[in-house]
């Protein structure tokens, strides 16, 4: 089961919490979400998250690349040590430029 | 102490949340540590995930997965067209698809992948396992 | 859809708890009502204290459960010396002992004990499942 | 695993109650427990219980037996739906003299 929160912090900002299970079952409850337009930053939270497989990785790097597409700052936040350790397997970590642990 | 599960489940996504929950289960009650659990949880997620993408046109999978010696093996086997493992190239940056053999190959202690044309593709995968202090028998 | 665990294990009071977790925990991924499980618990229960207070000389037994069309067939099998069950006696009101053969047959749906003299006991039981609304793939 | 708790709410009274799982594997901590002299009365909370099997009911036969030779009054209490049924299975209803259902 894959809970996704969307938050408005400004009318520019979205922000998505996701928790529960990101995974192949799961994963087009997110693909089906659509950005508004004038979108200028997108944050995701995944520190709710159980499970994440690389279809829900998949994902998450198609909501960067709308982000690129819309010229806004595309963020990852609140990592587990275990996400942040798979991001870094998959070298996601680079193209999502993380800082650094 | 030898434990296996072996399920013989329909190529349909839901088998695959059915499997992981059912072998991290028997896992925690052998008392294995909860990052290899994580570990196990995805690879056997992402050899599942790929028969209900790719294993067409097979209707039925098989799972095994059998603990002994402190060492897990896992059997994934679908009826597909398999595929050529020596084909696979790594994905790049920014791809999307791609990516569950990697992780496969960097969490597991050992992958193979195994072909025969009429007969679908093969899975396997090994992971050495740790346990709590407190686990029940030697599962090792 | 067809699930098998099974487990070789040694003759030891903490393999007990252990394969009453393991199957629980499987069960209940398969969505099976809890009422039916607790049976099952309860009559895995006694099958496998039985090989640990009477299969000498034994030291290992395996244990195998399949669940497949709804229905869950249980056996423990042990190579200790076996017994006769034509010749056990309902327990006495007040006794203490001899219930679990008792047990065993009130809640399972079918019950069998197997001998052979030399290769000790094969316990099956079998219980029909019922699942929950929500159950995953048809378990049936 | 089975935990017990021994009250004494008054000299006489002895009350147990169990919680967790009595089991073979677990019973011989109830079978070490001994009952002071002097006893008129034994109740023992079974509501607690996750499971029993037919050690665990050979242990309350046991603990009945010691209440029985002390001529002190036995009683099963807070008994959930499934174990009364059990104890009906095993006609333990009528050792223990449970009051109807
Ligand atoms: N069971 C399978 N049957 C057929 N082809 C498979 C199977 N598993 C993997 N493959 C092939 O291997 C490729 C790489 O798989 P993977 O790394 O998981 O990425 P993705 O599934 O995103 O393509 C797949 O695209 C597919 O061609
Ligand atoms: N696996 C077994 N090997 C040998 N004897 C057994 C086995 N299982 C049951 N028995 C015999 O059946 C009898 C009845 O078992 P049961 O009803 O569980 O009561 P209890 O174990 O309290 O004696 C036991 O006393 C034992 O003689």
């Amino acid at each position: 089961m894959l809970r996704i929160e969307v938050g408005n912090p400004d009318t520019t900002t979205v922000r998505l919490a996701l928790s529960g299970d990101l995974d192949f079952t799961s994963v087009s409850e997110l693909s089906d979400l659509t950005l508004a337009d004038g979108l200028h930053r997108l944050d995701v939270d995944l520190s709710g998250l159980d499970f994440i497989d690389s279809s829900g990785l998949a994902a998450l790097i198609r909501l960067y690349h709308q982000a690129e597409e819309a010229h806004a700052v595309f963020q990852v936040t609140a990592l587990t040590p275990y996400l942040r350790h798979l991001l870094h397997t998959t070298a996601l970590d680079r193209l999502f430029r993380l800082p650094p642990a | 102490m030898e434990a296996t599960i072996a399920l013989r489940l329909p190529r349909d996504a839901a088998s695959v949340p059915l499997i992981r929950q059912m072998l991290d289960a028997a896992l925690r009650s052998l008392g294995v540590v909860p990052d290899i659990r994580d570990d196990i949880e995805l690879m056997l997620t992402e050899a599942c995930s790929n028969v209900i993408k790719h294993a067409d046109p097979s209707d039925e999978y098989t799972v095994s997965a059998t603990v002994h010696n402190a060492l897990c093996v896992i059997r994934v086997i679908d009826t597909g067209d398999g595929f050529d493992p020596h084909r696979l190239r790594e994905a790049a940056p920014g791809a999307e698809g791609g990516r569950g053999v990697q992780i496969m190959r960097a969490l597991a202690d050992d992958v193979r992948f195994d072909n025969r044309r009429e007969h679908g593709a093969i899975v396997c995968l090994e992971k050495r396992l740790s346990f709590l202090p407190d686990a029940p028998l030697k599962a090792g």
